[in-house]
């Protein structure tokens, strides 16, 4: 009844930890952007767990978390959309996509020392 | 009938999975971007095709078929054009050098 | 170990795969790439959960339109690659890594330790769906039971448009966003762009209307819409409009504005705000769902457009 | 009949993996531009076939948008996306 | 007033003027559809007309709440919760709801004198998000659904924004897209414990979760993720990489709501989420380890607030020490039961809370007149303001009183009520902290009003004359904050041991003396701007002492900057993330 609800649980889990990984890591702002989404898809696919593991009356899937996603997915194309809008808006303006506010681009090198 | 249906759709699924083979190999054996291409596209093209033959007999309904065949030309279509989209570009990219 | 469930896991893998792919890869054009067919596959677990709502959601936003947008920004970033030297060092590298791995533990922990029997609300929803006589679960949740949350979204999306117009540079305020497209009128493009639209806009509808009793609904059928319209202005068949056009105004606001009137007008006439009387439920939503699958399309279309860049004169 | 066909979706799903990893991983752009075809495809087919074995018949509904999506998402592969000034038209000059 | 002792049939029935619930959200939600549809000069109108409304239906809620019995409900749809949605207004959600309807008008008024009509793009959108923002944190206040709220969360991100690069500056841009990306990472974080506690108890709504929770594991990873998500979204140290840079970049009316109203919305749902759903769930180590977070947002804060060199940058460093404030009521609110407890500490950490949205707003309106005068804002460049300027440093002055504690404040109120649940607890960490707090604000307020007050070097042309409503409206805003001590709480908040009463007597001004002094001395010895009087003569005796102490703390608050900037990096605070949520876990485990 709840087919792969486990297995796919486990790869929501995964998907979540790749998701934040790359969020910390990657300088560029447009990966932090790709890995936000690979977060939120993290997110969504547990709804989608915890959907079919509320499996009854004759519906697949518990209704409610899907459409829980649906909301959620929409927000996070529109939060993706503006975070590229702006993301373009500084290379126009600025010519880089540094996040990095202090005054050189050195400054902000990483400060674990190596 | 059902066991005739059902070998159909084995028969034709195998074949389909058959060309995804083929056109993985292409991909990953041809030496520049034309001869991938052609790989690609006719395998994937012919693949699906034939995936979509095998479940003509298993769809529930009449509108269930025709779909099936109109993904099927929707994917031909795109694919006829955007090869050529991108054969075009990747010649325009050798004279180019 | 079932066939079905070797596959289950086959697929996971793979779009672990793709993910990781998507995380570490070096070139961000090939990251954007990856994250489509990533987008793609979650769409194929969506179906094996038995959620076609959110599976065809996926596959327009992942797969579609979401992908086109990573890919235009990473090949319209590519010249910045070079400048962002800031990768952290190892030892933030390690860090990330031990604590990413740990959330992802904690939380497989939690899905593992959910209770034996979940609890659910699909009896009490197949109980009330009388109320709006739509046969499809997800969108009597939707439009009926958390009506708030979709209003309220619809008008987070136009915010969303105000956010990317705000951007425009003074001069192009109220212009067309994004660059001007040519192609040749009698080119592969042209063409394409002419058959496939209308094609196109039927299934859009297609998908639309069966989403009162079937999968689908206004959002999946709006990306398919907006998609469309995109290829007629990439091919240069159509122009993106100015933003200060009124009418254009009208459609971004159409959904959220009519989903509020007719929530006011439950708040006056009926029950409770966004009460539909049983009567009219059907007629009602679907009224909504219309104006909601062209604010939608306008909506998507726009937020990929980008920023106004154009001066109207 | 169900276990031949869920081994067929994983055949495909292996191919796609395969073929997408040679991609991209090839030399030139171009070589990237074919990815979207190929998830289009092989995505499709293994929807439909996955509709099959799990009982879902509105799957077919999400690989015929897919099949529209994916072929608006591989013109604007082409296209290098849609909102780029400088390089618009880099792949997409029509001959005369 | 908590909802879990009503009456259950009463959160899931609409209760008489519940309806207003639902016209404080459509009202400026329809303003922002009329403002859009309308554009291009007729959205300060349409925002203009709306103001007054949304603020007589904030009054009428608050007139309402004390008549019934229990909180005002309102269930949308007519579908009771599970299945549905509720509205809900305690006393929390009324006081939230006034300050914030109080707040938005006081900025609309400035900011109708301020964006001028030619400026289109800048004005459509400021007047637009102004209405988004209020119906969204109005969202926030009522909302009875944990995924209602992420909606309105996203909502007020959306709204907030772009308002933080409305001059459009590459700077103020990377501010935006900084603040953008760490805030999605916050509402994930909370999403995904939403989808948790749906899983265990297949309900989001917060009266019923509040009567299912229990102490399970899968709870407490839920819990954890929703707090650190909350907490990077309130800017709380060592989360903060995003405020400093998009507060002071924005434009002095968007920083006022920035600054005053849109932190307190993710504050608000974690005192809901603390307080309302799971209040034995946390344990005392949780709510130490939040409360130590303020203590370190006070210090860090501070400090390196009176380092900036300019004024803008100085109180967005200040809202940080004030965010940090807000969290010391928790430890002193948790009771022996092994609950928080909604108690006097609550009631003290709200009343901080909305005394700092109208001063801080202030605060930040008067910087915006003084900038606009000027043309600049460094500190140093400040002698000759109060001259010019007269109102605009008078409302400084008073809102600054008013946030260090001046009875009769709201803060003064705030911290007298935590001083007596610290004394209760018998936890006097807290009230030094809590007395520290007080102290460094005396010191950045003292510092930015000895160098407006001293005369001009140099006589100022002023760039342009601030127009006199802009100045009385900071000024009014001010006041507000300032009588704040003087309002019947006790109709909304429960204050089990009664107001201080003493808000006028020799100890009240006692009691004000040593925030002043004590300011005045870390000023001194802190600022490396010297204070103006400094240069004087009179203190010569002293100097040599002095100065080697200041040269020491100055060294010591040199090392505070260096790990503000270190904290402030992308990788670093995401770290911070990670590690306070597992923090969190852990010590909500060992609670168990």
């Amino acid at each position: 009844m709840t087919s792969g609800a486990t297995v796919f649980g486990l790869c929501a889990a995964v998907a979540v930890g790749l998701g934040l990984y790359g969020l910390i890591t990657n300088p560029q702002p447009l990966r932090k952007i790709i890995a936000f989404n690979v977060l939120g898809s993290g997110v969504f696919l547990l709804f989608g767990v915890v959907g079919r593991r509320g499996a009854a009356a004759g519906i697949g899937n518990d209704p409610v978390p899907q459409a829980l996603v649906i909301t959620g997915v929409v927000v996070a194309f529109a939060a993706t959309a503006l975070a590229i809008a702006l993301l373009l808006r500084l290379f126009q303006k600025t010519g880089t996509t540094t996040l990095c506010s202090d005054v050189r681009p050195s400054a902000c090198s990483d400060p674990s020392g190596d | 009938m059902s066991l005739a249906r059902d070998m159909m759709t084995i028969a034709a699924v195998s074949a389909g999975a058959f060309f995804f083979l083929a056109g993985t190999v292409g991909l990953l054996r041809f030496p520049d971007t034309l001869t991938r291409l052609h790989a690609l596209t006719k395998a994937d093209n012919l693949g699906l095709g034939l995936v979509v033959l095998g479940l003509l007999p298993q769809a529930g309904s009449l509108r269930d078929g025709f779909k099936l065949i109109g993904i099927w030309l929707l994917t031909l279509l795109a694919g006829a054009t955007v090869s050529q989209l991108i054969a075009r570009t990747a010649r325009e990219g050798e004279t180019a050098k | 170990m079932s066939i079905a469930t070797v596959f289950e896991v086959v697929l996971a893998t793979v779009v672990l795969g793709f993910g990781f792919w998507t995380t570490a890869v070096r070139k961000t054009y090939s990251a954007a790439v990856g994250f489509v067919a990533y987008g793609l596959l979650v769409a194929l677990i969506w179906v094996r959960l038995d959620a076609v709502d959110v599976a065809l959601t996926e596959a327009a936003i992942s797969g579609g339109l979401g992908g086109v947008l990573l890919l235009g920004a990473a090949a319209r970033l590519r010249d910045s690659e070079t400048t962002a030297a800031e990768a952290p060092g190892n030892l933030t590298r390690a860090c990330a890594a031990v604590l990413s791995v740990l959330i992802a533990a904690a939380l497989a922990g939690a899905v593992w330790l959910l209770p034996e029997h979940a609890p659910t609300l699909a009896p009490r929803i197949v109980a009330n769906a009388w109320a709006t006589s739509l046969a499809n679960p997800v969108t009597n949740v939707l439009m009926a039971f958390r009506a708030m949350d979709t209003m309220l979204e619809k008008v987070v999306l136009l915010l969303a448009i105000i956010g990317v117009w705000s951007l425009a540079p003074d001069t192009a305020w109220g212009g067309r966003p994004g660059p001007c497209h040519r192609a040749d009128p009698n080119g592969v493009l042209a063409f394409l762009a002419r058959l496939l639209p209308p094609v196109g806009i039927v299934v859009g509808i297609y998908v639309f209307w069966t989403g009162a009793d079937h999968p689908g609904g206004a959002f999946q059928g709006g990306a398919i819409l907006a998609s469309m319209w995109l290829l007629a202005i990439m091919a240069g068949l159509a122009d993106t409009p100015a933003t200060s056009r009124r009418w254009l105004r009208c459609i971004l606001i159409a959904g959220p504005g009519l989903f509020l009137a007719v929530g006011l007008g439950g708040l006056w006439f009926g029950s409770a705000f966004l009460a539909y009387p049983a009567a009219y439920a059907k007629p009602l939503i679907l009224g909504i769902e219309v104006a909601m699958i062209l604010t939608i399309a306008a909506t998507l279309g726009l937020l990929l457009a980008g920023a106004p860049e154009r001066s109207v004169k | 009949m169900t276990e031949f066909l869920t081994a067929a979706v994983g055949f495909i799903l292996a191919m796609l993996a395969l073929g997408l990893v040679s991609i991209l991983r090839g030399p030139g752009d171009t070589d990237r531009m074919m990815a979207a075809q190929l998830i289009g495809t092989a995505g499709i087919a293994a929807l439909l076939l996955l509709g099959t074995v799990t009982g879902v018949p509105a799957a077919v509904d999400v690989a015929l948008t897919l099949a529209l999506l994916a072929t608006f998402a591989s013109i604007a592969f082409v296209k290098k996306g849609l909102s780029s000034l400088d390089t618009d038209g880099a792949g997409i000059t029509e001959d005369k | 007033m908590l909802p879990a002792a009503a009456a259950p049939a009463l959160d899931a029935m609409t209760s008489t003027g519940g309806f207003l619930l639902v016209l404080s959200i459509v009202v400026p939600v329809t303003g922002v559809l009329l403002a859009f549809i309308l554009g291009d000069q007729y959205e300060r109108l349409v925002a203009c007309a709306i103001v007054p409304f949304g603020l007589a239906i904030a009054a009428a809620i608050v007139v309402a709440l004390p008549q019934g019995n229990g909180p005002v409900v309102y269930v949308l749809g007519a579908w009771p919760p599970p299945l549905g949605i509720a509205l809900r207004a305690d006393g929390l959600s009324a006081v939230m709801l006034a300050a914030t309807a109080v707040v938005i008008c006081a900025v609309a008024a400035f900011a109708a004198a301020d964006f001028s009509i030619t400026e289109t793009r800048v004005s459509f959108t400021f007047w637009i998000l102004l209405l988004a923002i209020w119906g969204a944190l109005n969202t926030i206040f009522l909302g009875g659904d944990l995924f209602t709220l992420y909606v309105a969360l996203e909502l007020l991100t959306f709204a907030a924004v772009p308002l933080v690069c409305l001059d459009g500056r590459g700077e103020t841009l990377r501010a935006a897209i900084r603040y953008l990306l760490f805030a999605l990472l916050g509402s994930v974080l909370y999403l995904l414990g939403t989808t948790l506690l749906y899983g265990l108890y297949g309900t989001l709504d917060i009266v019923l979760l509040g009567r299912r929770i229990d102490t399970q594991p899968a709870a407490v990873v839920a819990a954890a993720l929703m707090t650190t998500g909350l907490l990077a979204k309130t800017a709380l140290v060592p989360l903060h990489l995003w405020l400093p840079p998009a507060h002071a970049g924005a434009p002095a009316a968007a920083s006022a709501i920035l600054s005053g109203l849109v932190v307190k919305g993710s504050f608000f749902i974690i005192v809901r989420l603390w307080f309302n759903v799971m209040p034995g769930l946390p344990g005392f180590i949780a709510t130490q380890l939040l409360a130590g977070l303020g203590g370190v947002a006070i210090v860090l804060g501070s400090v390196v607030a009176l380092r900036q060199e300019r004024l803008k940058l100085l109180i967005a460093y200040s809202t940080l020490a004030q965010i940090g404030y807000l969290f010391l009521m928790f430890p002193l609110a948790f009771g022996a039961s092994g609950r928080l407890e909604s108690s006097g500490a609550l009631a003290g950490g709200l009343l901080q809370a909305i005394s700092h949205a109208t001063a801080k707003a202030a605060m930040f309106l008067a910087a915006g007149s003084i900038y606009a005068t000027l043309g600049q804002d460094r500190i140093l460049g400040l002698g000759g303001v109060g001259r010019i300027l007269p109102i605009s440093v008078l409302a400084f002055a008073l809102s600054g009183l008013a946030l260090m504690g001046l009875p009769p404040g709201g803060a003064y109120l705030a911290k007298e009520l935590l001083l007596q649940a610290a004394a209760e607890k018998e936890q006097w960490w807290w009230a030094v902290v809590l007395q520290a707090g007080g102290v460094f604000t005396g010191a950045y307020v003292v510092l930015v009003l000895a160098h407006a007050l001293t005369a001009a070097k140099e006589p100022i042309t002023p760039d342009s004359s601030a127009p006199r409503i802009r100045e009385l409206a900071t000024l009014a805003l001010a006041l507000c904050s300032l009588m704040l001590g003087l309002v019947p709480w006790e109709a909304y908040l429960s204050i089990p041991n009664g107001v201080p009463s003493d808000k006028f007597g020799i100890g009240a001004l006692f009691k004000m003396l040593l925030p002043l002094l004590g300011g005045t001395g870390v000023a001194i010895l802190l600022a490396p701007s010297k204070l103006p009087s400094w240069r004087r003569s009179g203190w010569n005796e002293l100097m040599p002492v002095i100065s080697s102490v200041r040269r020491g703390s100055l060294a010591s608050s040199a090392i505070v900057e260096a790990g503000d900037k270190f904290l402030r990096q992308w990788p670093i605070a995401c770290i911070s993330v990670l590690t306070l949520a597992a923090l969190f876990g852990v010590s909500m485990l060992g609670a168990h």
